[in-house]
């Protein structure tokens, strides 16, 4: 039974989980925006590597520079879509 | 198609290979196609007209209640190729049987979600704020959806077919799939719920 | 009545019931030719079910230039209604459909169709593949394609053309100010083409990243491959924005959402925000493979290789980049703040280096060569000024102060033609004229092809050139009439003159076409150019599994330095090949699509769900779906071959 | 090579009949800010008919030289990867053309984007230019007159438009006086210009707007600014009071003549700025 449960995997699961959890502090606890924003950035971006990494099995093969390539680009330019358009409608500079 | 046995058998072919890679790279278009509704929905999340703002209308139960399940299902997917791996095919049927339980919970209580927003005042029609977070959510629960009919086909095919490369490749190309949208659903968990309730 | 009432042309005109009649009659005569010939069974067989990327690669050229002359057509009518002033060929209605199709069949079924014909059928040849990673997702790319294509078209006869231009920006285009079905038209057919484009862009990234032919590393790839890399990457990442801003749009006009409209919350400017984030990566979609057709077009002949191969990849990556970096230039004038304009005009004149890189590396390339003008030749040299005067004239638009004087103005229109038509239909014309043999087994005629070119070129300066003039002296784009008082006229007659040279031009390459069908010889080689990559190391026209043995590379340019330096391109014996089976699934999905995207636009709820429910049956039927494929025999291969170098004999 | 000489001289015979008639628009300004444009377009068609010369020259020469037929059917073009150097001169010399347009680009932005050059320390006239389909409503919130279809500015002196459509998104154009800028339903837009010489000036809509989009064009007069004082008094005078009813009966899709009222509609149809803006900022 315990081989179908390899402590990789239930770390990954409970380390998202406590991820979780530290991103609950920004509703529960009184942040200002700035702090409050840098937790949350910080916890879903590491929460979304753990799933690539652990889950995913993202680097397991030969095409994993592809992959990675492909992944760290869109989010380039996702990054780039969602504060230039910020930058442009809502910023006002 | 010639068989490579010395790597898994989602791996096996070099039909294999390119599909795992080509749905990675479906998945790099999907990230842009969630960006773009994150910058529309930063864009438009004070715009609320005469309906409400975020803060009045977020419930932090639901969601926690929502996160907690998809988490989990990533994991029992996640458990569910391990399984595949170790080439026990009732364990990841079992695996695989659990994770769209829990999908599908999670499709309930967005259901609850969505009636209790429109029940409240918040419909599509509200305002430009009401508007993109029910299609962004919506677009998210869709996705589920489709996982959820995806996942039962695979299940059916591997129960007939037993584990073969065609049937590993599609159940593995499934798990990205499903880890990929609860990815998603921890961004909107922290930028759309956690951030309006701040 | 009242039901059938929004199926009718809200401004009916005598052209508009005559093109209904023609099309009516041309329907008629096709389904009585293909009955009458029985050819139903030989369309389905070899075409409609095909999953060949070379056929689908001629599907989409047929489409593309189907597309080209449909465009073409508007482009006249434009211009014959403002070639005087205070003209009434056409009234403001008329005008302003006629430049909104225009717009959008020229970019996204005319350019779109053409370069994933090029692709389609050169990709798999230039790195030595079967055909592309996913067969049957090529299939349903190019339906899905034509079938959005179709539903445009259909608008022009069955309730009303898009009228907001090509850009559709809201509220114009919300229901407010456009009543009639027209943009329901554009936001539906988009999105259907645009879902085959994204399928279009993954199949094709992994195709060139899995089936390269064993050597071919990524720096050994022909640059028309690399192009077509970045292209589909670019593809992957600007196509699903349009997805989401069509998807918006079309809530907004069928539903009662608030994204784009005037009250309750809603911007109008998010939605030209959206549309340029995807427009602007779309103009270097279309650029980039032109850049690749010219490269294998100039190396040839010049008979050289490629100068600064790796200055050329790293450039084309640059802009790749780039592209999604700039697109706020499309709107400088909408109140952002200097801070905001500056920015997005360093980053939109920073391509100019890039692009510069590209420009003096071909002339490096003709530089000690021996140049041959040859059709696709002249095309490649004819594009270079041309282009650099766009490009020049994009730097200056691309300056935030100045632009506030260009913007909206006829100077934006005759710069984007500048960049466009040298960038994409030259390129098209010499990529078509350079692998037309390799497609089908005859050359076109060189006399013929040369005079369309000088007609094509002298006819597009002289439209385009006085453009920039009238823009300059306060002539807005889109306007269908002027008075006398503003002098615009001299200038306007001059392109529209113009304008008849340039479609004499085309019509003169679809006379060679013709001639050339008739009286070309078939008996040509391999290698009819003598050209440097792979795609020319097999048989012309190309045998349904494209090599008999997998080529072996080693260098940028496998096939010349086999020629040259006689290193083993084919060796080993031949082996039986697998190959994807026909299916009749992409079609049939695509079609139910097309019922699907009307039923969206009428608004009529039951089909739509019918044909919803349609679209995921065709998809869990693939997944439950056994399909190995078949094999081409040892045997079958080698009489195929022995008939192949009788027939170029 | 016949063909191309022709299309030269096409070329050249279009310059110079240019050169014949009247400057364009663009390029023969009356105010500051469109003399700042007009300045950077001058520098930026100097500077890139450098770069068409030598892409030009460049061509002509390789093309002419190393045609095949000018050359021994023996001859075998050598094999070259590229040049290091080549290749940092053609990176090199674009790269320092960018950056000098780009300082040009960023000063002249930021300059065309505030109050006039040398008029700082003038109150600026404020008028509220606003769309409707397919005129523009000019109100003079300070003098309290409102106008339809055509502007009278004094000269010398700063003018603050704040710009705003009641429908599809305008683009609020007067060549000579400077470029243009969109006005739109949900925020108020400003644009600064001033003119220094009187006259007669074409303005218009210069964004596609539907059916009436060519005839949206309004008349500017500028004038010194005694005889716009003097204008500004006998509208006050003589012209109707703009009700609400009027204004609403204004706003109907179609075409207007010039109209001129005393009151505007401000007051009872604030613009979309401040407290009414649908903007967060």
């Amino acid at each position: 039974m315990s081989e179908l449960f390899p402590r990789k995997q239930v770390m990954g699961f409970v380390f998202s989980l406590v991820l979780t959890a530290a991103a609950l502090t920004v509703y529960f606890m009184d942040l200002s925006f700035a702090v409050g924003m840098t937790v949350l950035l910080v916890t879903a971006f590491v929460q979304a590597a753990v799933q690539l990494v652990v889950f995913m099995h993202a680097g397991e093969t030969d095409d994993k520079v592809a992959i990675y390539m492909n992944i760290y680009y869109g989010v380039a330019i996702a990054l780039v879509t969602i504060f230039g358009t910020l930058l442009i409608l809502v910023w006002d500079m | 198609m010639k068989i490579d046995n010395t790597l898994p058998l989602e791996y096996s072919t070099e039909q294999n290979r390119m599909n795992v890679l080509g749905f990675w790279i479906f998945l790099g278009a999907e990230v842009m196609l969630f960006a773009t509704l994150f910058a529309t929905y930063f864009t438009l999340a004070h715009r609320t007209g005469n309906g409400p703002s975020g803060a009045e209308i977020f419930e932090i139960a639901p969601v926690l209640i929502e996160t907690f399940l998809l988490l989990t299902s990533s994991f029992t997917i996640g458990l569910g190729v391990h399984a595949m791996r170790l080439g026990r095919k009732n364990a990841m049927i079992a695996f695989f049987a659990v994770t769209l339980l829990l999908g599908l919970a999670f499709l309930g209580v967005e259901i609850y979600e969505f009636t209790h927003y429109v029940h409240i005042g918040a419909g599509l029609q509200t305002s430009a704020f009401t508007a993109i977070l029910l299609t962004t959510l919506g677009t998210h629960g869709a996705h589920v959806t489709l996982g959820l009919f995806w996942g039962l086909f695979i299940i059916l095919q591997v129960k007939k077919r037993g584990l073969t490369p065609e049937t590993a490749n599609k159940s593995f190309i499934f798990s990205l799939y499903w880890h990929f949208l609860d990815v998603v659903w921890i961004f909107i968990f922290s930028f759309v719920y956690l951030k309006g309730m701040m | 009545m009242d039901y059938f009432d929004r199926f009718a042309i809200p401004h009916p005109s005598p052209a508009i019931y005559a093109s209904m009649v023609a099309i009516g009659l041309t329907v008629v005569a096709i389904i009585f030719g293909l009955t009458y010939f029985k050819k139903w069974g030989y369309l389905w067989r070899e075409w409609l079910t095909t999953v060949d990327h070379k056929r689908i690669g001629i599907m989409y050229l047929i489409s593309a230039l189907i597309m080209l002359f449909r465009g073409g057509v508007d482009a006249i009518m434009m211009r014959a209604q403002t070639a005087v002033p205070d003209n009434k060929l056409l009234d403001a209605q008329h005008y302003n459909e006629v430049f909104t199709t225009h717009g959008v069949v020229m970019i996204i079924f005319m350019a779109m169709p053409f370069i994933y014909a090029l692709m389609n059928v050169v990709v798999p040849l230039q790195i030595g593949a079967r055909d592309v990673a996913f067969p049957r997702l090529n299939a349903l790319s190019f339906w899905l394609f034509f079938m959005g294509a179709m539903l445009f078209n259909i608008s022009f006869v069955i309730g009303g053309s898009p009228d907001a231009g090509w850009t559709s920006y809201f509220p114009l285009a919300g229901n407010d100010f456009s009543q009639s079905v027209g943009t329901n038209y554009y936001m539906l057919s988009i999105q259907i083409a645009g879902i085959g484009t994204l399928i279009s862009g993954i199949n094709f990234t992994t195709t060139i990243f899995k089936m390269r032919a064993p050597g071919m590393t990524l720096m050994k790839m022909p640059m028309f491959t690399w192009t077509a890399l970045i292209t589909n990457a670019i593809v992957l990442f600007a196509f699903p924005v349009l997805t989401i801003a069509l998807l918006l749009g079309t809530m907004d006009r069928l539903f009662g959402t608030n994204f784009f409209t005037m009250t309750n919350g809603g911007m109008d400017m998010l939605w030209a925000n959206l549309f340029w984030v995807w427009g602007h990566p779309e103009v270097y979609i279309l650029i980039l493979p032109a850049f690749g057709i010219y490269s294998e077009v100039i190396s040839t002949f010049s008979r050289r290789n490629l100068y600064g191969y790796k200055s050329m990849v790293g450039s084309i990556v640059i802009i790749s980049f780039f592209s999604f970096l700039v697109w706020t230039h499309h709107f400088f004038t909408m109140g952002q703040g200097p801070l905001t304009n500056s920015i997005f005009s360093i980053t939109t004149m920073a391509i100019a280096i890039p692009t510069g890189i590209k420009i003096f590396n071909w002339l490096l390339t003709m530089r000690k060569g021996s140049i041959k003008f040859t059709v696709p030749m002249l095309y490649s040299v004819g594009f270079i000024p041309i282009f650099t005067i766009g490009g020049v004239t994009g730097v200056m638009l691309g300056m935030a102060s100045a632009d506030y004087q260009y913007h909206n103005t006829m100077f934006l229109v005759a710069h984007f033609h500048y960049t466009i038509i040298p960038g994409v239909v030259f390129a098209m014309i010499a990529g078509l004229t350079y692998w037309w043999p390799k497609m089908f087994g005859f050359m076109l005629n060189e006399r013929i092809g040369k005079w369309a070119f000088w007609f094509i070129a002298i006819g597009f300066n002289v439209t385009f050139f006085p453009m920039f003039f009238t823009g300059l002296d306060g002539q807005a784009r889109r306007m269908y009439t002027y008075s006398e008082a503003t002098g615009f006229g001299p200038l306007n007659m001059l392109s529209f003159a113009g304008a008849i040279v340039l479609m004499i031009g085309f019509a003169l390459i679809v006379y060679n076409v013709y001639y050339s069908t008739r009286y070309a010889s078939r008996n040509i080689s391999a290698d009819p150019w003598n050209a440097r990559t792979l795609e020319w190391a097999t048989h012309s026209p190309v045998p349904s599994y494209n090599f008999a043995i997998t080529p072996q590379v080693n260098s940028i340019e496998a096939l010349w330095d086999h020629k040259k330096k006689g290193q083993p391109l084919f060796s080993g014996p031949i082996e039986k090949i697998h190959m994807p089976n026909n299916s009749g699934v992409p079609f049939i999905m695509s079609c139910i699509f097309f019922v699907w995207g009307f039923s969206f636009v009428f608004s009529m709820w039951i089909p739509a769900i019918i044909t919803t429910i349609g679209i995921f049956v065709c998809m869990a039927h693939r997944s439950f779906e056994k399909d190995d494929g078949y094999y081409i025999s040892v045997k079958e291969i080698e009489d195929t071959e022995k008939e192949c170098e009788v027939q170029s004999r | 090579m016949k063909t191309k000489l022709a299309f030269y001289s096409l070329v050249i015979s279009i310059f110079a009949v240019l050169a014949g008639c009247e400057p364009v628009m663009v390029l023969d300004p009356k105010g500051p800010q469109a003399e700042t444009t007009a300045n950077v377009i001058w520098i930026s068609i100097a500077t890139m008919a450098f770069v068409v010369v030598v892409v030009f020259g460049m061509m002509a020469y390789i093309v002419f030289k190393y045609r095949a037929s000018r050359q021994s059917p023996d001859y075998e073009p050598p094999h070259i990867e590229g040049n290091h150097l080549v290749e940092s001169i053609i990176v090199g010399i674009p790269v320092l053309i960018i950056i000098f347009l780009s300082i040009v680009t960023v000063k002249s932005t930021y300059e065309v984007e505030a109050t006039p050059k040398g008029y700082e320390d003038q109150k600026p006239l404020i008028v509220y230019a606003s769309s409707s389909d397919w005129k523009w409503h000019f109100s003079y919130p300070e003098e309290n007159i409102e106008t339809v279809n055509y502007l009278y500015i004094p000269t010398d002196r700063p003018i603050e438009f704040r710009l705003y459509s009641y429908g599809p998104i305008t683009s609020f154009w007067i060549p000579q006086l400077g470029g243009q800028k969109y006005a739109m339903s949900d925020m108020v837009t400003k644009l600064h210009l001033a003119a220094t010489v009187p006259g007669e000036y074409m303005g218009r809509n210069a964004n596609f707007s539907g059916k009436g989009f060519a005839e949206n064009i309004f008349e500017v007069k500028a004038m010194p600014e005694s005889e716009f004082d003097k204008w500004v008094e006998d509208v006050k005078s003589t012209a109707a009071p703009l009700s609400e009813e009027k204004f609403k009966e204004l706003l109907e899709p179609g075409h207007l003549g010039q109209m001129t009222f005393s009151g505007t509609h401000l007051k009872f149809l604030p613009p979309p700025e401040g407290e009414h803006g649908g903007h967060n900022h």
